[in-house]
């Protein structure tokens, strides 16, 4: 199992049957890969339409039907579409019920950074602001450290944020951790580690719960 | 009744340093033969008010390739390379908003709005200079109304009236643009003699100007 | 005729092709019996809907399709329906190009007061302070005095607004008056009436316009 | 999948002393069998968020008459004679607003802004306690998002997945009510098993509850 099959598996648990779910391009479009039976899930697509399918069969893709991305999308019997102001009506206004986003930095305040570098190009934040700000329940999704090694997690972001205290899950290929008012709570590991391991992997300091931390299942 | 013209005509009427509003995402949903037609013209100078700057070779990222925007508020722009080159090197403004608070803008400038509070972009770069308030125990931006001179829209199918109707997500920011520019021009896919008037998206009476694109 | 014939004869000229139109109960009403050959208009409805075209029939009503009065509708072809934030943001926006409001009082700023009384009871203001506000030109039609031959073109209005400095035009059986920076200006009067007499039924000073006073034609 | 009830089920959900928006325009688009349920209920001290209040014997008019509502939202009860009684002699608090205005702040509710500014009302007596703020050179007033607990909504067709679609000007209030309640409850005419994508007015996603008026 890769780092996304291991994020996707135990992140598509997260989601309780019948959500509005927005996941972000990259690592979080896996969750979807991995949804548990009897799950039901509306993924909404902010550029406009609830509950899209698979990816048409090539030769059968519509050029008006693409997600956030710009890929073709295939719409379900019960799926609607909407304009952009519609779209983030239904994000800001609090009725998309999960969404899951990558990370460059996560803090214990639950502060996100994922949008820029100073001294870097910035390519826009597109809807991740939105989608972080106004979601009910933000999931991060990450590599547990950089490419170099250095730990994700931080006591503070030190790159700008994309929203303030507002991720509620941090999940890696090491670990879950629930963010709290009284900062992060590990509440489970990956089978292969240890919980001297992860906190060593973090620069926040890990709280552990009274009733214990749990072993990661896929 | 809306004017049918060419996209050439739409493309003259817009003169160096205009505003414009583009629909699209990605450039799904954008007006390619109007961004041709003004391409060709080569007016420049403008101001682009879009979602992005689409991809080199479609939407209005044509433009931004043929150099005719000085400045351009967007929410993305990483699908095409040359506005960033542009931008790193002093050629061009860039404004960067939030999607969802980008679209808002412009529809308060089309309905008549003098600005809004949104939670979103507190406590980041988009915050700057910007007036906050606490709002039901919530920190909010105060973020203020965008217009422009044109608005060019992509719509499946028109009829002769104005009346728009988009498919799928080829929505997207087409029928707020279509409130918020002193003049609209619409291209379609599909030409009918009018529709159903439940299946009515953008009214008719807010478009000036339809060029076909099934002729 | 009567006065509704009049101000409707006269009030329907200044409009202009193409002008998407909306019309107060009552006497505004009237206006749409006498629109000019060659001039099309595009009426809204501001419960939703702009196009509509004659009473329906008896037995051939849509439950579904009224007016601001709940009276029956039809809609003509190219007409269109919308919800009601759609519908008062064209108001707002400035995309109505006429608004035609009865009147208790309007005054030499253009203030416009026809929506309550103090004391009486107040059935509220509808769509009537968006449509005063928003519209780019505001029409207010009326007898020149009310039921006691008290002016209700005053110097400044006693009631409570509907909207501030927002009337164009003020139309009634005697006269066409015109809203300016520098006060109301008396561009038309009725054949059977005098500069005097309509000046004496009226309590702000009419200014004359070097160009002269022109009788009405209906 | 949306939940399908009974009107009387739907009634059964509301406590005394909850906020509740109901669609409709003078009743065309309000939902006339949950309105009926609400008065065998007989639930007492509510707050009514809607256009107006009906009348005597259609919509939330009926509501009025058996003396439901503690305060009432709107923006004219000329129509129903009973809510200016209830009003004069103190037995009912009014708050009037623009209509414009008001179905903005149902927006604005559902939609998770914290307000905004608009022109209508300056100068009158909406405008009193209001901060204001001059905007591109116009007054402007500062409005407040509304939000209740339930809305009601009526809808033409319904589909299995809680997606609505309205008829004429039986749309009115009811898609901006669908954002800016907890629970969310639709009668509908006529339900089918799913519709056009884009046929649909308001999401299924937000929609809890429909109450089918075809059986």
């Amino acid at each position: 199992m890769d780092v996304r099959e291991k994020v996707g598996r135990r992140g598509a648990r997260l989601f309780k049957d019948g959500m509005l779910v927005n996941l972000g391009i990259g690592m979080p479009t896996s969750l979807s890969n991995y949804i548990p039976e009897g799950i039901k899930l509306h993924f909404q697509t902010e550029n406009g339409a609830i509950g899209f399918g698979p990816t048409p069969e090539k030769g059968f893709e519509n050029p008006y039907l693409t997600n956030a991305g710009a890929n073709p999308l295939t719409i379900l019997p019960g799926g609607c579409y909407f304009d952009s102001a519609t779209s983030f009506g239904l994000i800001r206004g609090g009725h998309v019920d999960a969404t899951v986003l990558g990370v460059l930095e996560v803090d214990e305040k639950g502060n996100l950074a994922n949008y820029m570098v100073p001294g870097k190009l910035v390519p826009g934040m597109g809807g991740a602001m939105d989608l972080a700000t106004g979601s009910k329940m933000v999931v991060v999704v990450t590599e547990h450290c950089d490419k170099k090694g250095n730990p994700k997690i931080l006591k503070q972001c030190s790159l700008p944020l994309t929203a303030k205290e507002s991720v509620d899950w941090i999940l890696s290929e090491l670990a879950l951790i629930e963010v709290t008012e009284d900062g992060l709570v590990l509440r489970e590991i990956a089978p292969n580690t240890t919980i001297e391991e992860v906190q060593s992997k973090t620069e926040a300091t890990l709280t552990i719960p009274i009733e214990g931390v749990k072993v990661m299942e896929y | 009744m809306a004017k049918i013209i060419t996209a050439d005509e739409a493309a003259a009427m817009v003169s160096d340093g205009d505003t414009i509003l583009v629909g699209g995402f990605l450039a799904v949903g954008s007006p390619e033969a109007i961004c041709d037609a003004l391409v060709s013209s080569n007016v420049k100078n403008l101001t682009l008010i879009c979602n992005d700057t689409g991809w080199p070779e479609r939407g209005v990222g044509k433009l931004i390739i043929n150099k005719q925007f000085k400045k351009v508020i967007a929410s993305h722009l990483g699908t095409n390379k040359e506005t960033g080159r542009q931008m790193s090197e002093g050629e061009l403004e860039v404004e960067l908003n939030p999607q969802g608070t980008l679209i808002e803008r412009i529809r308060a400038g089309g309905v008549g709005l003098g600005g809004f509070y949104t939670p979103t972009g507190v406590g980041t770069p988009v915050a700057e200079g910007k007036e906050t308030r606490v709002i039901n125990g919530r920190e909010m931006l105060l973020e203020m109304p965008l217009r422009g001179k044109f608005a060019f829209i992509k719509a499946f199918v028109g009829d002769k009236h104005g009346n728009l109707r988009y498919q799928a997500t080829g929505r997207n920011f087409n029928p707020e643009i279509a409130l918020a520019a002193d003049i609209v021009i619409a291209e379609v896919d599909h030409l009918v003699d009018f529709m159903d008037p439940d299946d009515v998206v953008t009214p008719g009476v807010l478009v000036d100007y339809i060029v076909r694109r099934d002729i």
